[in-house]
């Protein structure tokens, strides 16, 4: 977990999972343009968002990351037919179990993007970033929050 | 000539590990027969004084099981370790902290400050188990709580891992055959590492319940319906984790009707036991629209707890450094 | 002042730790007793779905997990406001008899009997389960292995596992029975009834006929007036599994009967900072410290605590030796501890008459063996008499059945004050002018033991050798000599 | 209980390059480099170099210099994107003698210098990149591309003009072809048309020669009135079930002449060839031109099938063709290749209720036009009202109908402004009646088209640029008494108007088969949300699909006119072509496979492939994957609950370990062990 001292502000790092055909390709296209986004996401190749171990998300917050980004074709548009849908099931029990966990939902983030879609492949990196720097650094203390909030009210003393 | 020498020893633990041991019944005349038993609290004496004094490496067998909850658990541990040749991760707790790893979802603050006020404790001053307490007739002291419940392998190294809540006696009596036939050169001990006593695929392979393709249209409680006793019961909507947890055990749960809680941990080479239920049940669930994804899914009360009910000591999450800290 | 540690002795959760300080003159000023572990189920429970408090609870105790499937099971029945079928509620009670006879007949051979079989002062070595083989001869080892064995079978035919049984939910069990499977468990529970009795010889032949260890048990050291409390049922016999609480005082009088869920008007625990354990009392009664007599809240949960709270056993064998046990200790309620050795095999017995009386009931193969429930979750109390004391789960859930929060007031814990108590009389009866020795270790060993202790509801040792070990410290705390027992 | 972390001792080699300023104008790679060597050496690696341009034949050689004389195990390259030049330096670690897949691309370019101004930020993000890099390429493991041999066989599902080109194409270059479809004749939609555009050639004249010569080809097997049913196998070697329905026809004895279905009592009303506009008997051929030339007795309408009577077919056939009793046939072909052109269906123009298609009698589709139009049609190719006589003296065309319009379909259907131009003229020139048409924009983007558009226009037909609202024949004034009234907004001239005409036609769009989802998961290829079938790539590879193996052409891909039809059937047919002359294909190795021994056969997997490649063992409990159908996409791997399933070049270990390379963790594993 990067402690960041108060003097300069606290930089996210965060891993960026695309699927080959679309979301990695929109990068591409964010490149080729020259669009401009902000330099705290790095990238990581899967043939199809299907391919998203639970694993490697959990592996890179416990590697200090401080949030994790899920791209791939739009619904409808898999390369694959329809392995994006599998995607989308997961990240939202993932998302679930996280949040248990103690991490925030806004530091992961599902993004559909089409090969040409770089313009708002650019946009939305930089939008998460700043979504994340205002979270904060990853905060296990805090985050260690309970499932269900213990309440003792007092009438319960009586059985 | 003496006999090689056997240790067992339980850290923050309940005690069933040992009664799996004495359940092997007779084979545990073997382990007499073939050990020289040195250190076994359940069964013996247990000073630490005297393991303090062995040889490092004099202890030719230890199964140690029970998570490392405190630092006197911590400190044993590392104690045997030394002592010992052969390190074995004894049971879920010391494998992966089972049961009461659960304590890792929230902080230790927490874990016993509900302890100390639940509603029939009478503790008007709020008082809070002190670990050096000054008594009029001098200080007395207890342990420290860790902030996080860990699993053996995160105090020290270990060299086999035998799951199982508790291990099914008949595992244990294979591995007491083999180490003994190893020692006596009849036999080859696994390479380091290994996962000991349990097979190498999933409850499934056990199971004798009917499997069809998984489609999960609805998440169900077991105590809500009256469960085909012949079907499997993934497919009947109730969360077995029979699919993502080791074999071994000969399904006993799911042969009972009763879905699979994941005692005997994850497959060989499986980094995080939970993922892969996360994974595994997302992937079959019946519905491509968000809303109704979530609708499904609010079947699954306790997502967490559920892929993480003996693994979360040992889950990525909670085993990073990070949480540690924490 | 002069301090002696006795450190560890056995293990409960982490290990318990005695320490004795003496004052000038050498005699004892204060012991304390202390628990070093908190596992903290009552936090992480909160948040599981309450079908699961039987399979979690489970993991508080390897040696009694059936004591905690039974009052997890009962107390989420209670959440869900069912009535279970009578073939499962017989079924549960049916596998509780078999785990009973497996454990109390684990204490009396292991633990408690080689005190008496061997005599106190028989060589420690030979004080151990191999000791009492020796004495009493071979094939009562194969018969103390076969019980457990029989116990463990009927455990898992019926609860799925031989440890940490599974099959209780919410409105009944998981599954049922076969005709096959109910010829067998009647066939060992017949052996088991056999098997009590023979137990019952031995005490007698051994200990009973020897005039020296009757003198031991009725001695003062191990003698506390306390209050007791038992699981009754309606003609306010002995009862395991179901029933009212009920409490007598030290001279013997009805002080309580409760229902489970009144638990809580009538138990508090008290809180010392140097422990993580918890000390129960009375608390209508009240808080005292730890001191006996009428006036101080605390009680004692054990066998004997179970007769003396009751008028009776309720199958025949079982209340013929439950009259001679009174009438031998002269007077009703008994409160020597060492007397709990012989309550528990007067318990062993009608745990394997009932067993039988279980296993031939007509209805214990129906298939009806759950109901559904239907109504909304809220809150339930499941109360079963654990061998080491009165085992009380409180679950509180919202509306989807997911625990909100939790209360344990579990088995050895209400015992937690008397054993400490019983530890300080027999260190101060027996250390007198700084004078220690060896003897006063198997003294306050037996005072210990004859409670079954189970800390935390973690395990107790086996066979026999409590390890103990005492440091005494001169004025600056200077080991000055230490004492010792082992296996040599 | 993770697994002791591998710590292989590979020599790596890292080479980063400048792309000229492209990335060196950002990042500054002198410094990665030089870091690289300096911290990754634990990670084996053993030489870092920077040059000015990496793919140059140069840098490629720079490459293989080092993996020859450092023995290297293992190189990265950072440069531009994998997309870009992965097979470039693939290609050169193999020209040294490495495993192309020991190579690994990682991208500063497209991901770090082109995006980022910081330079700072950017040169520790490329440090971060290459530390991923090195991290996975240790991971990786010499891969074989997998050869499955070719069966020189086709299968062409659709005879229309696309099947048909494709279909002669293959044939004449020699090698079998299995032409299947559905109807009784081949020919598709073009066989229906009157006239074609631009060059209003006749559709029949240009189209029936080449169905003949499909009809005689040695090379050939037709499979008329014909359903494929299953398909098994994968790309080269495919198994294919094929239902062939019952004719009643003993097609070795029958001759085609005629006389059974002259003689045939049962009139029906013949809603598909001739929209509905004209009859057939019970008994019958599709159109005179018909392919194969022996017609099929239609045992819904059949007399004889119906009462038990009848026969008269059987009485007067000359050669006893006629066969009652003929069933159902399933046959199975093998084949390397397979080609769907399935076509379209066309846009129900009842589903636009205000333009009274179905209830005002004189709207026509613009299917019924052309069979109206046809001089082979119910009306001899006379123009004229439902009421079989009355010419009318004015027309409305409406273009759009059912798309380009939330409403039904958002695409535009490519052929109905050129259509609909072709219909004005007709009109124009059978009847002289006044033409107007009611358009969006009039689109005509190809060779002679817009030409063609300014002769209409000079012939007088009259555009009105808007969308009708509505078709009626609600007279508001005797003017419009018996006529039909297109109300619409002229957005020219900006005000509402109302027409009166007495025919109006509507350019209904193309839609894809109504059965185009099943006929997709037959084939284990996807079709988009509206239902056309998709190519590999919408650009470079449109007739190819991402099931190796499976083509598409004509309107199954899209809408589109004659012309697109016939390139897409040739362009399939000349990739398939290329692969059988090849005689064995390579798959890419990216695949899954299933340790069998810790499958348990939970059966997660089995539903997740859309390429149906995980099957299920019911003697050993386990699953299995085959390789040849398995498109690498990984999902199985990542279902998984037991970890059984592994994926080359995407495994666990490789994105594991890029993921602490990414997070630097990897510059000190001491550090990064939990």
């Amino acid at each position: 977990m990067t402690d960041t001292p108060e003097t300069k502000p606290f930089e996210p790092v965060i891993i960026g999972f695309t699927c080959n055909w679309c979301s990695y390709r929109a990068a591409d296209m964010a490149g080729i343009s020259r669009m401009k986004y902000a330099p705290n996401v790095r990238l990581i190749r899967l043939m199809c968002s299907g391919r998203l171990d639970p694993t490697f998300v959990f592996k890179a917050f416990a590697g200090g990351a401080d949030a994790v980004l899920v791209s791939g074709c739009h619904p409808g548009d898999c390369h694959y037919s329809t392995q994006n849908y599998k995607a989308m099931r997961r990240f939202h029990l993932m998302q679930r179990v996280l949040t248990q966990m103690g991490i925030e939902p806004g530091r992961t983030k599902l993004l559909w993007a089409s090969a040409a879609e770089g313009q708002i492949f650019a946009n939305e990196i930089t939008k998460f970033v700043e979504e994340v720097r205002l979270l904060g650094p990853l905060n296990w203390n805090k985050s260690a929050a309970p499932v269900v909030p213990v309440e003792v009210p007092a009438e319960e003393v009586q059985a | 000539m003496s006999k090689p020498k056997f240790a067992m020893y339980w850290a923050a633990s309940c005690g069933g590990c040992e009664i799996a041991v004495l359940n092997i019944h007779e084979k545990i005349l073997d382990v007499d027969a073939a050990f020289d038993v040195v250190f076994w609290p359940v069964a013996m004496d247990a000073k630490y004084a005297d393991v303090e004094k062995m040889e490092d490496g004099e202890i030719t067998l230890c199964l140690f099981n029970g998570g490392m909850r405190n630092d006197e658990n911590e400190h044993i541990a590392r104690l045997l370790r030394k002592k010992s040749k052969i390190m074995v991760s004894f049971g879920s707790c010391a494998c992966e902290g089972c049961i009461p790893g659960l304590a890792n979802f929230s902080s230790i603050r927490d874990v016993v400050d509900t302890a100390f006020s639940t509603i029939t404790t009478d503790n008007p001053d709020n008082i809070r188990p002190q670990t050096s307490y000054t008594m009029p007739e001098g200080i007395i002291t207890i342990p420290t709580l860790n902030p996080v419940l860990k699993t053996l392998d995160q105090v020290v190294d270990v060299d086999y891992y035998m799951p199982g809540c508790p291990p099914e006696s008949h595992q244990i009596a294979a591995v007491v055959d083999l180490v003994i036939a190893a020692l006596n050169g009849k036999a080859e001990l696994p390479p380091k590492g290994a996962t000991i006593g349990a097979g190498n695929s999933t409850v499934c392979d056990e199971c004798p319940r009917t499997r069809n393709v998984k489609v999960i249209k609805e998440f169900g409680r077991i105590q809500l319906m009256h469960a085909d006793p012949t079907l499997c019961l993934l497919e009947q909507g109730i969360p077995c984790n029979g699919p993502a947890t080791r074999s071994g055990c000969n399904a006993r749960c799911p042969s009972a009707g009763a879905q699979c809680i994941g005692c005997y941990g994850p497959a060989e080479g499986v980094v995080d036991y939970g993922a892969r239920l996360i994974s595994a049940f997302a992937s079959v669930i019946d519905s491509d629209k968000p809303e109704e994804i979530d609708r499904i899914l609010d079947g699954l009360v306790d997502p967490a707890g559920q892929f993480y009910r003996f693994n979360l000591a040992g889950s990525l999450l909670r085993a990073s450094k990070a949480a540690q800290k924490g | 002042m002069q301090r002696i540690t006795i450190d560890p002795i056995t293990r409960l959760e982490g290990h318990g730790k005695i320490e004795i300080f003496l004052n000038e003159e050498g005699d004892v000023a204060n012991t304390y007793f202390q628990i070093p572990e908190l596992r903290g189920f009552e936090r992480f429970c909160v948040g599981r779905p309450v079908e699961e408090m039987p399979l979690l609870t489970n993991r508080i105790c390897g040696v009694c997990p059936e004591a905690h499937h039974m009052a997890a099971a009962k107390a989420v029945d209670a959440v869900y406001h069912v009535d279970i079928p009578s073939t499962a509620k017989k079924l549960r009670e049916l596998l509780y008899m078999a785990f009973y006879c497996t454990d109390h007949t684990t204490h009396f051979y292991a633990l408690g009997g080689p005190d008496f079989i061997m005599g106190p002062d028989a060589p420690v070595a030979e004080r151990n389960i191999l000791g009492v083989i020796h004495k009493v001869g071979l094939e009562i080892g194969g018969k103390v292995i076969q019980m457990r064995k029989y116990g463990h079978t009927v455990v898992e035919i019926i609860g799925g596992r031989k440890v940490h049984p599974c099959t209780s939910i919410p409105g009944g069990l998981t599954k049922g029975i076969t005709e096959e499977q109910r010829v067998e468990i009647e066939k060992m529970g017949r052996w088991a009834v056999e098997f009590a009795q023979f137990s019952l010889k031995v005490f007698n032949d051994i200990v009973l006929a020897n005039p020296k260890y009757v003198d031991l048990i009725l001695g003062d050291i191990y003698t506390h007036q306390t209050y007791y409390m038992g699981l009754v049922d309606a003609n306010n016999k002995v009862n395991f599994y179901d029933g009212k609480v009920r409490v007598v005082s030290p001279d013997g009088k009805e002080y309580v009967k409760y229902e489970p869920k009144d638990y809580a008007a009538n138990i508090a625990e008290h809180v010392e900072p140097w422990t993580y354990l918890k000390f129960p009392y009375l608390k209508n009664v009240g808080w005292k410290g730890l001191v006996d007599g009428p006036d101080s809240g605390i009680y004692m949960a054990t066998p004997l605590s179970r007769l003396n709270a009751s008028d009776g056993m309720a199958t025949p064998l079982a209340q013929a030796e439950y009259e001679k046990f009174y009438a031998t200790l002269k007077g009703k309620p008994v409160h020597q501890r060492l007397a709990i050795h012989w309550a528990r095999l007067v318990e062993l017995l009608y745990a394997a008459e009932h067993w039988v009386e279980l296993a031939t009931d007509p209805e214990i193969t129906s298939p009806n063996f759950h109901t559904i429930p239907t109504e909304k979750p809220t809150e339930g109390v499941g109360i079963v008499e654990a061998p080491r004391g009165t085992l009380t789960h409180h679950y509180w859930t919202d509306e989807r059945g997911v625990v909100t929060k939790v209360n344990l007031i579990v088995g050895t814990t209400n015992n937690y004050a008397p054993i400490t108590m019983s530890i300080k009389k027999a260190a101060s009866s027996l250390i007198k002018k700084g004078n220690v020795n060896a003897g006063l270790l198997n003294m306050v060993e037996m005072a210990f033991r004859a409670y079954d202790p189970c800390f935390g509801c973690a395990t107790h040792s086996l066979p026999g050798q409590m390890p103990l070990e005492v440091t005494i410290h001169d004025a600056e705390g200077q080991p000055i000599k230490v004492l010792r027992q082992s296996m040599g | 209980m993770s697994p002791a972390e591998k710590k292989p001792q590979e020599r790596v080699g890292v080479y980063v390059c400048h792309c000229g300023t492209n990335i060196a104008g950002v990042v500054n790679v002198a410094e990665v480099s030089k870091w690289a060597a300096d911290n990754l050496v634990h990670e084996g690696v053993i030489v870092a170099r920077d040059y000015k341009f990496m793919c140059s034949s140069l840098g490629q050689e720079l490459i293989q210099k080092d993996i020859k004389e450092l023995k290297l195990t293992r190189v990265v390259v950072a440069a531009c994107s994998p997309h870009l030049h992965e097979r470039t330096f693939r290609n050169a670690c193999k020209g040294a003698g490495l495993n192309p897949y020991l190579c690994e691309l990682v991208s500063i370019r497209e991901q770090d210098a082109w995006v980022h101004t910081d330079k700072i930020a950017a040169t520790e993000k490329a440090k971060a990149i290459i530390s991923g890099g090195v991290a996975r390429v240790i991971h990786h493991v010499p891969l074989e591309p997998l050869h499955v041999p070719i069966h020189p066989a086709t299968l062409i599902v659709g005879g229309g003009i696309a099947g048909i080109q494709a279909a002669l194409e293959i044939a004449d270059a020699g090698f079998p072809v299995y032409l299947v479809e559905r109807e009784p004749s081949i020919g598709g939609h073009m066989a229906q048309f009157d006239k074609t555009f631009p060059t209003l050639d006749c559709s029949a004249c240009i189209l029936t020669p080449k169905m003949v010569d499909v009809g005689n080809h040695p090379n050939i097997t037709m499979l008329t009135y014909s359903e494929v049913q299953k398909v098994d196998g994968y790309v080269g070697n495919f198994a294919v079930t094929i239902k062939k329905r019952a004719r009643y026809i003993k097609t070795e004895d029958c001759t085609g002449c005629g006389i059974c279905w002259e003689k045939c009592p049962k009139k029906v009303i013949d809603d598909k060839f001739e929209a509905g506009l004209g009859y057939r008997k019970a008994v019958y051929t599709p159109f005179p031109q018909a392919v194969p030339k022996y017609p099929v007795i239609d045992d819904i309408n059949c007399t004889y099938y119906i009462k038990g009577t009848c026969k008269a077919c059987e009485k007067f056939c000359p050669t006893n063709a006629i066969d009652f009793n003929q069933k159902d046939e399933i046959i199975t072909v093998e084949v390397g290749n397979i080609i769907l052109a399935t076509g379209w269906d066309l846009f129900d123009a009842r589903r636009v209720p205000n333009y009274g298609y179905g209830r005002l009698a004189n709207v026509f589709s613009n299917l019924e036009f052309e069979r109206l139009s046809n001089s082979a049609g119910p009306t001899g190719g006379n123009i004229v009202l439902r009421d079989g006589k009355t010419t009318p003296k004015s027309v409305g065309i409406i273009h759009c109908v059912g798309s380009r319009d939330k409403n039904y379909n958002n695409y535009c259907s490519a052929i109905c402004c050129m259509q609909s131009l072709k219909f004005a003229h007709l009109v124009h020139e059978k009847t002289g009646a006044t033409v107007y048409n009611f358009y969006i924009d009039i689109r005509t983007p190809a060779k002679a088209y817009d030409e063609f558009y300014q002769r209409i226009i000079e012939e007088g037909t009259l555009f009105v640029r808007g969308k009708v609202a509505e078709v009626t024949d609600a007279a508001r004034n005797p003017g419009e008494e018996g006529k039909l009234i297109v109300q619409v907004e002229d957005t020219l001239v900006g005000k509402q108007r109302r027409i009166p005409v007495d025919m109006v036609i509507l350019s209904a769009g193309l839609e894809p088969r109504f059965d185009s989802k099943a006929v997709a998961k037959t084939f284990g290829i996807s079709c988009s949300a509206d239902g056309w079938f998709i190519e590999r790539h919408p650009k470079l590879d449109p007739v190819a699909t991402m099931t190796e193996g499976v083509y598409i052409a004509g309107c199954v891909q899209g809408p589109k006119d004659i012309p697109a039809s016939v390139v897409q059937g040739a362009a399939a047919a000349a990739r398939i072509l290329g692969r059988i002359q090849q005689k064995e294909i390579a798959l890419e190795p990216v695949r899954a496979t299933i340790n069998e021994e810790q499958c348990s056969g939970c059966r997660i997997c089995n539903t997740l492939c859309p390429f149906n490649a995980i099957l299920f063992h019911e003697d050993k409990m386990v699953s299995e994957v085959n390789p040849a159908l398995c498109q690498g996409c990984g999902t199985c791997v990542a279902a998984c609950p037991a970890g059984a399933i592994s994926g080359t070049g995407f495994s666990n270990e490789q994105i594991l370990s890029q993921i602490d390379g990414l997070l630097l963790l990897n510059l000190d594993k001491k550090e990064a062990m939990a």
